[in-house]
């Protein structure tokens, strides 16, 4: 199948459906608008944006027998939610044409990498005069009432990862405790009244219900952005347990649009559509080959995050990732407890 | 007697198990105004919406002009209806409520305007004033003559009422029943009236159908109604009746209290040394001895009620107490209660009851 | 319409069949669809694993630790706002109704309560935050002007109180709609009857004006239950789905797959429905005891 | 009679407080968008959303497609059970309250389950099929207040008697239905109307479940992003609610008055 | 005289801006039976109200057993009422109902009950069947007997009734008023007896108390308000009037029509040309000439209602049309309509109107 018969086919379907792509987050929304631009003839069916990965398993699962517009094309899941639905038998494999660039994927093409950032905490100043700086800090009783993660760690692969990374922290870099000692570490917040059992976002981030949250960097300069100093917003990678998320691209196997999401990796992982990442603060898949080739403005670059913090960034393997799911979701109410009293 | 207009013939009716008319005959003629009479239950309402269709006879037939229109929708027999609570159209106004019928026939704009003006004119609503109004916005018996209008408008050939008086205050139903009935008159339209109340039907009606327990009791005009009525239930309910109760005598005489009748007939059907019961209107007894009255009794004065024209004055004789009823005087003021008195009457009036 | 044409000439009483009730039958076709099957669904699915076979667990498994604190705050909260919920709309109405406000006061104030009552969740939510929040008006203007901070206090939006305090805002017009004609049908010749044999105003309330009124309270109540029992929106916009409390749980269940296990969830709507079917039921049987001496 | 009013006067300043102090509140965070000075900002930012305008004239759209639903199932039926089935009233009754118990979060639930593209029924398979799917959610969810107002109105009106007033003049069913029952429940049915439009304006639940690109998972998902917008679409939302409210008012102030209704 | 039990001084009300009753006086005896009639909105509520102390007077004093009661609140007068809806308690049973009352006082449980039968002794209410009942379970009639009982229980020295009738049907209307006429009897209790139906009115009081524009207009026995009205609106307002219309001529005699009546006493304040309205009751006209009579018009039947005993003829009369009333006779059958007759009747019984 060529590239061309891909879009002709498409175009015949007319209709993409999309799931759990937020507009302010990695810059889908510009992603988006450039893919309307270039086949106008597809119309995009967004679903739930506000999807965590499992939602969008789920989503699949869901929509088994079902080719109506609940089902999506296209998932965008955390790293770990590749593989486990690879052997569950629900993604369709594919591999696009720029497939050798890219660094993280399955071999058969069933989910690959698509861009990645580093959990971050993301500060309201004008309430937090003392921005923390590990995830040792979040502890301290000044920050009681405060602190919150940007996912329902039962659900949300950010949420999941932020418990790893202050597992990892508090572990000392020890990969294979690091589940434990986060489940450990929010337990304690929690118990101290620092944990505010919400889903942190940019607006309870500005009406000080959660001013400090933790969440990829890219999400937390973006709304510093949005935010334009209305509060002041300060995003801190923390000094140890800096952990970098990738998310993964995958096609559902049961689309009811199957070119159009062959059609849409062409499109996200073109220059193009990689591109639409870096304006989103995140680093896409091909971004070393990006930068080699000199295809990224400069301005773009100037406004990534610091370098340097990503130079510190781990990468956890997929057995670990895996295997943190599996601890995070089930020992989540049972460990931490934390629930609105 | 010509042929008859609405002929209502051996109607059942029943609701489950309990039958509610009976074997109902009437026959009524063109023009003619015929009230039904009977207490609250006995069928009055039911032989009327059989009569209108709402209700579908359980047995028997309905003709109108000859034909049978027992099977007819309510919408396909040409009957204008008054109803209790008025039931105008809130939504319209007067105009509109009148004209609803000619509209729903199909009637031309400039015709039904003519004919509701003219419907107007009939019940003596100055159109200009009160076409436009809406019904909350009219009294009581306003709003009962517009319904009157309404029913008449579509120029239907028989007109039921079903006590379309009985929400109006006293004066409004008297003056009211007195305009419903000249405007029958001018119109000669057929006329169904229902009611329970007795002077109302008395008042108004060429004849009177007293019902009871769904059957017809008596038919007749108001006078034969009340001064002959042909069964017990009848004299009671028509009217003030006073019983006194006796034991009949030999050569007609009858016995009551301290006194003694002397009835014009022998009874049929009783014998001497029976209870008899005699009946006697309040009007037709007199206080005092009454030149030409053939019957005396003595007694005293229970209780003495002011009713305007009429005095009711209750006299204790014996064991029975009378009602007579005399006519206000201004230069004797009514007897005292305790008095004694002596009331007569003509032994010619009094009917035994059996 | 069973209107038949021919005339019934036969003496016999032969009873019709009647389909009168073909004019109720669309309607009874829609809500099965759209109400009754879909909720059975639910109930069957409740008692059935995923092979489809006949099974308990489901049921069973709605009594682990984290579901029952998930139902039980589902209930305080629904209780007590539904209280409070009462308590307050039925002054307020009380107030609009007997208690001598300006009578131009109750237009607007049932109007508003149609709209209050039904309002979005979502938006809801906001208003709260905004209101109560850590930076909400109203803590900021307690804490600047009257020196009460009031999160210092332990007040907390995203608490029980928090929640039942935001919950009031469509629990208390629904109150004033539904008590409303209840207080409009007490006539003023009962207060005038038993003052003048002598009743104070609280005997007057106590032996006849809250007895004549408990049955619609109670409508009230059970209803209100209900009515925060099933609300997802404003805890879902409160708290962005994090809050265990059933809907928000039976939500995260359909839309995603935290309980990793769909049977459950029917279990779960299973386990809301008897609650609220037994707050019915129970408020049915009050009801009826309470309502002798009405037709 | 004057410590009532006391009382009267200080539950209802409470009330109106409680009831008034989140729209201040929602309203002045919603004009705090620039730190410097209370600005629209938020506003414009909202109004110029094209997800904002498409995702509210599609709950617009909705909303009247339930009303018009809802009125023509409702009406024809709550008529014919007051003049020819009474006794199916409290049958009725019983299922117009189902809503109120049956979350709708169960509701939905179910329709998921049912009517999906395997099923007999594949509503959900198409968009048209699932607008129409979220459509009778929406009827059953506003059928509690769309039965009762129709209910009640018809209950001001003598219903038998004005049948058969028509009827002895001639009139159909249609057309009894059409001029003399809908006219005199208009009032009514305005009032159910705008509940209805109300309840589907913001309804989030089945809309974020059948994935319909409605007004309510807007809001929710700008919450989710946004700091002030959110506030100032609350204020649209509360604004556009209470509009249709007051033409109620307005409206109603129109609409012919039964004999006998004084106020 | 004796002193009055209660007493209305010169009082006054006004709502805002309008005065709906003016300088209202009035002495009852106690144990006497008084009514209010007047239309509708004349001020009878008001003033039962402000004596039962649910609305303020805006001046002026009441008098209860000589103690000023102005101040005090309802629930401090002792005074019983009876409201036209009833107003019974519909949660509590019948008994409770009658007990409420005497609850309230803190009287002791057996004492209630006893009192509680004897209650519905006075008002013929098996306690056995009725006892339990609630109020939805009982007719209109009833329920009105039920509120008298549950008034009158605790003893109180005033009873007031706020047209407690006019809800009820015809037959029952009268045969409670006459009930509730005895019993007010038998138990001597000072009585206000609020209706706009002159019947009423006329047929149970010791006095009535004809209210206009918030004024009493006459207070007399029924006899002297029918007969001798102290305005014109009283006897318009009671009983039925013929007003002829006249021209005064010399010596008292007045042109009718075609024929002349001579008045008993010339009339004062009008002289010799001047249009004059001569007022004469129905029942004081008879048909033909009536020995005695020496004032005769001749006519034509315009109309003829039966009413029962009484039989109301309309005689045109020139261009005055007279009703006047005569009994039904089974003998004779009622005028037809368009013979010609005359009427007759006594100087004596005409009244000038002016
Ligand atoms: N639809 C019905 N089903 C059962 N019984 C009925 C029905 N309609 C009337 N009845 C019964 O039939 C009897 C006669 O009723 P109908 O209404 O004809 O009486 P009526 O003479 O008009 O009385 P009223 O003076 O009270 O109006 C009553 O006992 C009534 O209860
Ligand atoms: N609370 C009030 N405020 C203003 N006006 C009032 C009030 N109560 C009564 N009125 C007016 O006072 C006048 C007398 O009213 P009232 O009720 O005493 O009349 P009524 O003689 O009892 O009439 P009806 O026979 O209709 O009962 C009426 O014009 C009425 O409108
Ligand atoms: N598409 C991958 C990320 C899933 C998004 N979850 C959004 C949660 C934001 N609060
Ligand atoms: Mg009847
Ligand atoms: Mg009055």
């Amino acid at each position: 199948q060529s590239l061309d018969e891909i879009v002709e086919a498409a175009k015949k379907e007319g209709m993409l459906t999309t799931i759990a792509l937020p507009h302010d987050w990695c810059g889908w929304e510009g992603i988006l608008a450039g893919f309307k631009a270039k086949y106008p003839e597809i119309t995009i069916n967004e679903l739930n944006p506000d999807a965590g990965s499992a939602d969008e398993i789920e989503a699949i699962r869901a929509n088994k027998g079902n080719t109506g517009p609940q089902a999506p094309d296209v998932i965008d899941v955390g790293l770990a939610f590749g593989p486990s639905s690879t052997s569950e038998g629900l993604l369709l494999p594919y591999k696009v044409s720029t497939f050798d660039g890219i660094e993280v994927k399955d071999a058969d093409g069933h989910w690959y990498g698509g861009y990645y950032g580093v959990l971050a905490f993301e500060v309201n100043t004008d309430i937090v005069k003392d921005v923390p700086q590990d995830w040792s800090d979040l502890l301290k009783p000044e920050y009681a009432n405060s602190v919150a993660l940007a996912g329902d760690p039962r659900a949300a692969n950010q949420a999941i990862l932020s418990v790893y990374a202050a597992g990892l922290s508090a572990a000392g870099g020890n990969a294979s405790k690091a589940s434990e000692a986060g489940l450990d570490f929010f337990k304690q917040l929690n118990e101290k009244g620092n944990f505010v059992p919400v889903i942190g976002k940019a607006s309870s981030l500005a009406q000080g219900t959660t001013p400090i949250i933790v969440r990829w960097d890219y999400n937390a300069l973006a709304d510093r952005d949005t935010l334009d100093g209305n509060p002041p917003v300060e995003v801190v990678v923390p000094k140890s347990g800096v952990l970098a998320g990738v998310y993964a691209q995958a096609i559902s196997a049961y689309a009811p649009h199957p070119n159009a999401a062959k059609l849409w990796l062409e499109y996200i992982y073109s220059d193009e559509g990689q591109l639409g990442f870096l304006k989103g603060y995140c680093h896409p898949a091909r971004f070393n080959q990006l930068v080699s080739e000199g295809k990224v403005p400069q301005d773009v670059l100037d406004k990534l995050p610091p370098a340097e913090a990503y130079t510190r960034a781990v990468f956890p393997t997929l057995e670990e990732q895996d295997a943190n799911k599996n601890a995070v979701t089930g020992g989540w109410d049972s460990v931490v407890g934390a629930n609105v009293q | 007697m010509q042929e008859p207009f609405l002929s209502i013939q051996h109607v059942r009716k029943s609701f489950g198990a309990t039958t509610v008319v009976q074997d109902f005959n009437l026959d009524v003629e063109a023009g003619e105004f015929v009230s039904f009479l009977g207490p609250s239950g006995c069928g009055k309402t039911t032989v009327l919406r059989m009569v209108a269709g709402f209700e579908e006879p359980s047995g028997g037939r309905i003709l109108i002009g000859g034909k049978d229109v027992t099977g007819l929708k309510p919408n396909q027999r040409n009957i204008g209806m008054v109803f209790q609570a008025y039931a105008l159209f809130p939504n319209l106004t007067v105009a509109q409520n009148i004209g609803f019928g000619l509209k729903v026939a199909g009637v031309a704009k400039a015709e039904i305007d003519s004919r509701v003006a003219e419907m107007l004119d009939i019940i003596k609503l100055p159109a200009g004033e009160f076409g436009a109004r809406y019904p909350y916005q009219l009294s009581g018996g306003q709003q009962q003559r517009i319904a009157l209008a309404r029913a008449l408008a579509p120029r239907p050939k028989v007109l039921l009422l079903d006590e379309p008086l009985s929400a109006l205050d006293a004066k409004v139903r008297v003056s009211l029943r007195e305009e419903i009935r000249s405007i029958q008159k001018k119109l000669g339209i057929t006329t169904i009236f229902v009611t329970h109340d007795q002077e109302e039907a008395l008042s108004i009606s060429d004849r009177i159908v007293v019902m009871y327990g769904g059957m017809a009791e008596q038919v007749g005009t108001a006078f034969e109604i009340y001064n002959r009525p042909a069964t017990r239930f009848v004299a009671g309910f028509v009217g003030t009746l006073n019983v006194l109760e006796g034991k009949l005598g030999n050569a007609g005489k009858v016995q009551v209290g301290n006194g003694e009748i002397v009835l014009r007939e022998e009874p049929a059907g009783v014998k001497s040394g029976d209870a008899v019961s005699l009946a006697l209107r309040p009007e037709a007894i007199a206080l005092g001895r009454r030149p030409g009255d053939d019957a005396v009794l003595g007694g005293e004065i229970a209780d003495v009620q002011f009713l305007g024209s009429v005095i009711r004055v209750r006299v204790r004789a014996g064991d029975s107490t009378v009602s007579l009823d005399t006519f206000n005087n201004p230069a004797t003021p009514p007897p005292q209660i305790g008095d004694h008195v002596e009331i007569s009457f003509s032994s010619g009036d009094v009917m035994l009851l059996n | 319409m069973s209107q038949s044409i021919a005339a019934p000439a036969a003496e016999t009483v032969r009873p019709r069949m009647s389909f009168a009730w073909l004019g109720v039958a669309p309607f009874l076709l829609f809500a099965l669809l759209f109400l009754v099957l879909p909720t059975m669904q639910i109930i069957v699915g409740s008692f059935r694993n995923a092979a489809g076979d006949f099974t308990l667990d489901n049921i069973v498994n709605l009594f682990q630790p984290s579901i029952m604190a998930a139902y039980w705050i589902s209930i305080r909260i629904s209780v007590a706002s539904a209280l409070l919920g009462c308590l307050v709309g039925f002054l307020m109405a009380w107030a609009m109704v007997l208690g001598g406000l300006p009578g131009w006061l109750r237009s607007p104030l049932l109007t508003f309560s149609g709209v209050a009552s039904n309002f979005a969740g979502i938006p809801l939510a906001f208003a709260f935050l905004a209101t109560f929040g850590r930076l909400g008006l109203v803590t900021l203007i307690l804490r600047d002007w009257f020196g009460i901070n009031i999160y210092a206090m332990g007040f907390n939006i995203l608490s029980f109180g928090g929640l039942t305090l935001t919950y009031l805002f469509f629990q208390i017009p629904l109150t004033i709609l539904i008590m409303t004609p209840a207080l409009d049908g007490m006539r003023r010749e009962w207060r005038e009857a038993a003052s003048i044999l002598g009743a104070s105003p609280f005997q007057y309330w106590r032996m006849v004006a809250l007895p004549i009124l408990w049955p619609s309270l109670l409508g009230t109540f059970a209803l209100l239950f209900a009515n925060a029992f099933g609300a997802v929106a404003t805890a879902y916009a409160l708290t962005g789905s994090s809050l265990s409390i059933v809907p928000i749980l039976l939500f995260a269940q359909i839309r995603g797959d935290v309980l990793q296990d769909p049977h459950l969830g029917y279990a779960l709507a299973f386990g809301m429905i008897v609650i609220t079917g037994i707050a019915n039921f129970i408020y049915i049987w009050l009801r009826a005891r309470s309502e002798r001496w009405m037709k | 009679m004057k410590i009532n009013r006391f009382w009267s006067w200080l539950f209802f300043g409470v009330g109106a407080l409680y009831f008034v102090l989140p729209l201040v509140s929602t309203a002045e965070f919603s004009l705090k968008m620039r730190r410097s000075a209370y600005t629209l900002d938020a506003y414009w930012t909202v109004l110029a959303d094209p997800r904002f305008q498409q995702t509210f004239t599609y709950s617009v759209l909705m909303a009247l497609a339930t009303i018009a639903f809802g009125v023509l199932l409702v009406v024809p039926t709550a008529y014919w059970v007051r003049l020819k089935l009474p006794r199916w009233r409290p049958v009725l009754e019983f299922i117009t309250l189902l809503p109120l118990i049956i979350p709708p979060i169960v509701i939905v639930f179910g329709y998921i389950r049912l009517y999906n593209t395997s099923s007999w029924l594949p509503l959900t398979g198409s968009a048209m099929g699932t607008n129409l799917l979220l459509m009778f959610g929406y009827v059953i969810l506003s059928l509690p207040y769309m039965y009762r107002a129709i209910d009640t109105g018809l209950r001001a009106i003598d219903v038998a008697t004005l049948t058969e007033a028509a009827q002895s003049l001639g009139a159909g069913w249609v057309t009894i239905l059409a001029r003399v029952i809908l006219p005199n429940v208009a009032v009514a049915v305005l009032s159910g109307a705008f509940i209805t439009f109300a309840i589907v304006i913001g309804e989030f639940v089945m809309a974020a479940l059948l994935n319909r690109p409605s007004f309510g998972p807007y809001m929710q998902l700008l919450g989710a992003n946004r700091a002030y917008e959110p506030a100032a679409l609350a204020v649209i939302a509360f604004a556009i609610t209470w509009g249709c409210m007051a033409l109620i008012q307005f409206v109603s102030k129109f609409a012919p008055k039964a004999p006998g209704v004084q106020h």
